[in-house]
């Protein structure tokens, strides 16, 4: 299996952690895996994005053009990264905050409203687990149960009285991706 | 209590919310608004109508963002509560939380 | 509680304004965190190159440090020197052109760590020019390690316990080190946590950059400042800590200042 | 099998450095390696209560590491470009005492200040020697985090092993990405014997030891510049690493080293799908130049793209190598910017057609 | 016809910088080139009331220059191999903010501390780029007393022509030797044009200029990059010297610059006395390299030697220009040992008998 | 007049030896010009070594400058140095091996000139090392060029015309300004010149050395010295224009001595 | 024409100063000339030499293997540049201080009593004029009369009362050369 | 004068004839050699003999050629005026000008 999958949002939008988790989760799972960071010029918030590969096999280039998965949090990520979306791929997004929604249709479309949900959960920091759990509906890349182990030993232990509601977001994740039907 | 009558605009796009000038003003006139700007900051309004004009919040802004303005004598006309310049967008002012402002 | 625009400047056009933006900044979004020093300095730096009158003669050097971009800012000649070696580079110029007015802008790792031979001889040979020493007590730019300045028990990205004087040495007070040598001719450390002491450090820039007319030796301020997001705080936080720690063992005030015969023909 | 970890490329060295039984490490803060510093600070004393020591320039760094290797210790240091460059006196003089030790380069873009961003712009530093005199480093390529720790422990064994310094030089990109990692075990502190030539103190049973790389006579000087000479070939012979990818059949050779050899693999993948029989040669060691690979190489096919994240460095030695039998081509970004594998598919059909 | 004189390399060179209008020189003592530095503070200031500086070390040196040059002066430094080692941060950031100066580096046996002697050892650092990231200094290769003076000069027309830093590169036996050389008049300071990119100060009339290598989006810098590389092809197009003796009946052609070359016509003078029809390919520009030269006369001759003072640096440029046609050989002595005319005599023999 | 060998041995048998070359200094002949001051620090720095039976624990530094050979005399373990770089490489070295006597040997050009910034941060640290600093006010290996110790008016090849403070800077004190740094443990201005300040030398040398126990700090020991070569002077000659010159600028004396406490447990 | 010579010693014998002033004449007689210095490695004191070579063509090589003249004024110079001599060529050598003269037999061999005669001038320092005289008469390279117009610049003004001793030294070292039979 | 009667031994050969030793030595007894060693210098010698064995000379002696020898209490040999030690060829040894030696 290969799944080559890339994180896009603002800088804070946990956009870097949760793609350390998916790769953390693959590790578990035996696999190959790697994530590469790309930070954006300023020092501080502006853009950030990673790319994760998870894979059976040795993994070529960490820097890839082509996408089997866009993950796009904020409006100029899903503008930029659209069209690198491998014909067939998957692309999920924050639709929240998007205006302008993707226009592909040879390929997976997914809207979350991811910020909303995470309102309704009371931790806006935890938006990125939901898109996380629909990627993980969408994808099969590991298991989110794999992902729940990964969390049990990236997190300090003092966070994991947080592990349940990261469980929430992933559950609620996976059941939005579920419902919504594909654009194409 | 202040003796001269002052007031100040903000460029608020540009501040960043840093809340320096806010302890700076010994009238307590300032308040981090509940709102964000562009940028993501809660930034600076007046909230008082006290100013006196003293310059201390805008000596102590980083960002350069605040212009004092001193009544002219031969006017006396009121001062405004919350300066806007700059703005482009359609950014709601609201003045921050009341209790905070107080303190 | 809203204004149109054109009311608010009708109504500033009656008032006058007594603190604004000076036109030696330009209005550029500078990329400092929230509540850094860094801005205040830049800014009462172009205040009083505007108020000297001197825009046309003057050409700063901006160092490596989150100041590196200080170019970008401030709206007269600049250079972007080496690490460290920004008074090397204000020494290139200054012995070229005597006339202009020169100054360094520079933190305490560029200053103090990798630039202290610069810095120490330069002095020592009395460059006409002004230094202008930001001592957050950490490197800013490059994520919060230590500096020469970091205090005792200070905890940084490199001194995860906290410094230690028996590993890593005591806090290096280069400016009292620079204020005994006789190249030195104004040293003085000032701060930008509260009006009062912006006040006081634009005084000090204002001699810095003026006394150099005289060709009597280099000036040096430092302004003792913050680094609210590598310290880990809240701005207003930050300059509590400030007053409570670094003040303390990098006192206030004027080391070293002309007398009066020296400077009455500035 | 050693302990498995997600660790980030300067992570892996620093943790790698701890297990390969580190006496010191002595650097200066500078994007992207910091967090090499900054963990073997947190991590490194509690450990094996090794030195870390943050000093106050690169210049300071490369010369405490000239004292600690030349008294036998097993010590390194990093930086990024420009820290390197002010290294290049310190790093002659170590070539020229033979002392042993390891540097990593994390390669941003130049020249000057530039950027923080990934680069290869320094290859001809390493290879050909940035600082004066003839002398040679041992430069490692690493291009997975794996062989980020691994080439740790190799490069202080090889450095032992020929009283040389070495090099690792990797980009940005593979300092701040993450993979697995395999760690080997712990190498206890002290149990690598103290070479005999190091200065640890005169004993009554020999001379005196002395460290320098001064021979004021040309006459003695010409013989310690033929005996390094000698001790060159003598790497060249033995220690050439080199990996080879569907080599044997291919028409068109890629030969690129790490970030951007992965990304070159990922083109050979996308080529070979679609029936272009390209293969792939990754130079391990930049110096000594696996230059006989490249060579047996050109005798079958078309052409050579030596794929760099510079202007074209390395290519001169694909060219070297290749000697006119076939056209070697360059493709490169500059200043952080890194081709996607797409890019470098189309930059190779162009060139391949050109050829045919 | 200029003034005659009998000097020193490094006089000349020094002298060659007043009359060239030199506005300032800073400088740090090092054998064999301290003749530079105290024969400037004799004479320089008395004549020109230009600016000579002892500084406090190499580094702060180049940084002098980085900043005089930045602010339109005509300046330059000198130096010897450690010393130069040690400017490669300084150099690296010149080049990036694209400052016209002049360096000078009488090139002694290395590596680390070495010898006093002449050496060429420093080929690579000066032509590959002994700095961080893709750039070039313009080398000239004097051979000649004369040639130490007028490249001064040249070198400041190049170096503002173009706004790139040019190396003088010359071995210890050129600075300390002394032949007749004819002097330019002087060149008034001050009728050198600012350039208008130089910080002399902002006037109202146009905005503030700034010097920087900075530019931390990687597609501003690729830009840059990109830019510099359109500069360094046009230099590559205008600017190689490069002088040939006897090359168009010429069987073997000997490479060889600065004082190999004179050590190469010496060989060439007594080889055609014994009718073997020896020619000699001089490269003054050492960057840009004279690839087309060479490559021109391997169409007819039967092999080449690179003769240099190192352990075979060159010969990979003569290798690339000659790209297999025929074979190219290498002979150097190392550590301030200078080769005999008779000696290179021998070897070429030698080569030449396995070649036929 | 004349004597054979074997009369002179024997009627040396007799005698006490009480003044003689100290096994740690090798019976090599030193490369130094006559009378130069460089020879005499080699013999009591050798002497204390002797004395103090630390041998073998014993690893000095050399720097790039006329003793740049100083490992063919000393009769210890050595490394040598780039230029400036001695205390970077004694840290190293100390660092790695706490327990060794650690120094190093400069000269002014190398330890205040292109080394600043590694002796400030070496001292500032408070490496448990010994520097030992030979002050002859010019750049003797190279051929008498300005040292940052150079005195004013003095001519040297590139003060042609005499040292100029307005141009060069003041000679620097940079032993006085080391002094003051917290990481300095013990720092002394000495001599060689007579009998007495050679004796008092190697006193200093005697404690810079074994003060390394203590783990309390960096020892200096800057010895004023001569270079009869570059000034254009016979030794005798050098040796009274630096009692003229020299002493009154670089005064004798010590600058920092521990405290009792500091040292009872020496 | 062309004169390759090499002048070997100890220094302070006045071997670099010789050559420089033969090249200063050579340059006065618009010839090319080219003085190469080689020090001992000891800063001090140790042996030097200097190359000189005046020519009516362009000069080639600074460095030569082979000399028309070799000028050697003690022991070990003698013992190193005998065989450098071209067949043909000639040797001077300061006779005073030598104990094993040479042994060739293919060149002019000059022995100058240069020491001894010096002494008779009352000035050792004239040494190297007297065998510069007997290189002058011997090897035709410039004219007398132009070594001590070269003199006369070189100096400083304060020295010029030393020329006519010069001359004297010159003069007489031309005489001993051409008393002296070729050994040969 | 002196108290404790004392000599000495001077490596020629290594002595550099920078005279400091004569000029250190409180009882003049010491001097330069008019002839010169093999490197070329006038060695210094022992040339009155009323050494003291103070070791002054010793001390500042930058070549440490020097070694001072004190009368054995039990003996009271006489010390000679001028030592010669490793001296391998057939110098001569000559006391410095008289003269000089006295100044
Ligand atoms: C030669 C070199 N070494 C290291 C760096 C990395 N670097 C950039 S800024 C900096 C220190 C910044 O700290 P400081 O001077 O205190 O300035 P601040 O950011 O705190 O204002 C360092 C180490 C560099 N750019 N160049
Ligand atoms: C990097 C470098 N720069 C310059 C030199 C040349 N150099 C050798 S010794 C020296 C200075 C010697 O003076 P000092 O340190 O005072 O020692 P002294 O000879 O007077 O004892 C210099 C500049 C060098 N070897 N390396
Ligand atoms: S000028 Fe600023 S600080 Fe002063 S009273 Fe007005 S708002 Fe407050
Ligand atoms: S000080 Fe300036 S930037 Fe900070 S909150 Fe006030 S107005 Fe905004
Ligand atoms: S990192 Fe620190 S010093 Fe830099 S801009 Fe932010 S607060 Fe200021
Ligand atoms: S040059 Fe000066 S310092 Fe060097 S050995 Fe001679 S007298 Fe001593
Ligand atoms: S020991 Fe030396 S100095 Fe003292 S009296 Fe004897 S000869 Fe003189
Ligand atoms: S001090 Fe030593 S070297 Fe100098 S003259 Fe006396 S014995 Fe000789
Ligand atoms: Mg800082
Ligand atoms: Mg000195």
């Amino acid at each position: 299996m290969l799944e080559e999958v890339i994180f896009a949002g603002f800088g804070g939008q946990g956009v870097l952690s949760m793609g350390q988790v998916l790769a953390y989760a693959g590790m578990i799972e035996n696999r190959e895996v790697c994530w590469m960071p790309s930070y954006g010029p300023e020092m501080r918030g502006g853009t950030a994005n990673c790319i994760v590969t998870v894979s059976s096999e040795e993994i070529s280039s960490p820097i890839i053009g082509r996408f089997d998965t866009v993950v796009a949090l904020n409006q100029p990520s899903l503008d930029k990264f659209e069209h690198s979306v491998k014909p067939g791929g998957t692309l999920i997004y924050d639709s929240t905050n998007i205006i302008d929604p993707p226009k592909r249709t040879d390929i997976d479309v997914v809207p979350i409203p991811a910020s909303e949900e995470a309102v309704k959960l009371k931790n806006t920091k935890i938006m990125n687990m939901i898109v996380l759990g629909a990627f993980l509906a969408k994808r099969n890349a590991v298991k989110i149960e794999t992902v729940l182990e990964a969390l049990r030993k990236v997190l300090p232990e003092r966070h994991h009285h947080l592990i349940p509601l990261n469980e929430q977001a992933l559950q609620r994740g996976g059941e939005l991706a579920k419902s919504e039907m594909p654009v194409a | 209590m202040a003796k001269v009558r002052g007031d100040i605009s903000i460029d608020i796009e540009n501040c960043k919310g840093c809340e320096l000038c806010v302890v700076a003003c010994p009238q307590n006139a300032m308040a981090l608004a509940k709102d964000i700007n562009k940028q993501g900051y809660h930034y600076a309004v007046l909230v008082e109508d006290v100013c006196t004009g003293c310059t201390n919040c805008s000596l102590v802004c980083p960002d350069a963002v605040i212009t004092v303005y001193r009544e002219d004598k031969k006017t006396g006309e009121k001062v405004p509560v919350a300066e806007v310049r700059n703005v482009t967008g359609d950014i709601r002012i609201t003045v921050g939380a009341e209790e905070e402002a107080e303190g | 509680m809203e204004k149109s625009m054109q009311e608010i400047e009708h109504h500033h056009d009656e008032m006058n304004i007594v603190c604004e933006r000076p036109s030696t900044l330009l209005d550029a979004r500078m990329h400092y965190c929230p509540g850094c020093g860094h801005g205040v300095a830049h800014r009462i730096l172009m205040e009083a190159v505007e108020e000297l009158g001197i825009q046309e003669q003057t050409i700063g050097v901006a160092p490596v440090g989150c100041s590196v971009f200080a170019y970008l800012y401030m709206n007269v000649d600049m250079q972007e020197a080496a690490h460290g070696r920004a008074t090397a580079v204000a020494t290139g110029i200054k012995r070229c052109f005597p006339d202009k007015y020169v100054y360094t802008y520079q933190g305490d790792g560029d200053l103090a760590a990798i630039g202290t031979g610069e810095t120490v001889h330069t002095v020592n040979r009395g460059e006409n020019i002004l230094i202008v020493f930001i001592n957050n007590a950490i490197y800013g730019m490059t994520g919060g390690q230590m500096a020469p300045t970091t205090l005792i028990h200070q905890k940084t990205s490199t001194t995860p316990y906290g410094r230690e004087a028996s590993f890593m040495g005591n806090p290096l007070k280069i400016t009292e080190l620079l204020a005994q040598l006789p190249g030195a001719f104004y040293v003085t450390r000032q701060a930008v946590n509260t009006p009062v002491n912006v006040r006081r450090a634009k005084k000090a820039l204002l001699n810095g950059l003026k006394y150099q007319k005289l060709n009597k030796g280099t000036c040096l301020v430092e302004i003792v400042s913050n680094c609210p997001t590598n310290w880990g705080m809240k701005p207003v936080q930050a300059n509590e800590w400030l007053v409570e720690n670094m003040l303390p063992y990098y006192p206030l005030g004027d080391m070293k200042v002309p007398s009066k015969e020296d400077i009455e023909n500035a | 099998m050693g302990e498995l970890r997600l660790m980030k490329g300067n992570e892996a060295m620093a943790e790698a450095a701890i297990r390969a039984g580190m006496d010191a490490y002595f650097g200066y803060p500078i994007t992207p390696q910091s967090e090499v510093l900054e963990y073997l600070t947190r991590e490194a004393y509690n450990r094996t209560q090794c030195t870390v020591l943050q000093a106050e320039s690169e210049i300071a760094s490369i010369n405490m590491v000239y004292g600690a290797a030349g008294a036998g210790a097993r010590v390194w240091t990093s930086s990024s470009s420009p820290g390197i460059s002010l290294m290049q006196e310190g790093l002659s003089y170590i070539a020229g005492a033979e002392l042993p030790c390891l540097i990593a380069n994390i390669n941003r873009g130049g020249p000057g200040l530039g950027t923080i961003q990934p680069s290869q712009g320094d290859y001809f530093q390493s290879v050909k020697g940035g600082g004066h005199g003839d002398y040679r480093l041992i430069v490692l390529a690493p291009a997975t985090v794996q062989e980020m720790a691994d080439f740790v422990q190799d490069g202080w064994d090889l450095a032992d092993k020929y009283r040389n310094p070495v090099l690792i030089l990797a980009d940005g990109a593979l300092g701040q990405m993450m993979e697995k990692v395999e760690l080997r075990d712990q190498i206890e502190r002290g149990t690598r014997a103290t070479p005999s030539w190091a200065t640890t103190g005169k004993t009554a049973d020999r001379d005196r030891n002395f460290v320098t790389s001064l021979f004021i006579k040309p006459e003695e000087m010409e013989q310690v510049n033929l005996r390094l000479q000698e001790k060159y070939k003598l790497i060249e012979a033995n220690e050439i690493r080199v990996q080879e990818m569907e080599t044997e059949d291919a028409d068109f050779v890629i030969v690129a080293y790490g970030l951007s050899a992965r990304i070159g693999h990922k083109v050979m993948e996308i080529m070979r799908a679609e029936g272009i029989k390209v293969g792939l040669i990754r130079p391990i060691t930049l110096w000594p130049y696996p230059y006989a690979t490249v060579a047996k190489a050109a005798d079958h096919v078309k052409g050579f793209l030596s794929l760099e994240l510079n202007a074209g460095q390395m290519v001169e030695d694909v060219r070297l190598a290749v000697n006119g039998r076939c056209p070697v081509g360059h493709y490169g970004r500059m200043g952080g910017i890194i081709p996607s594998p797409e890019e470098v598919v189309e930059v190779i059909k162009d060139m391949y057609s050109k050829i045919q």
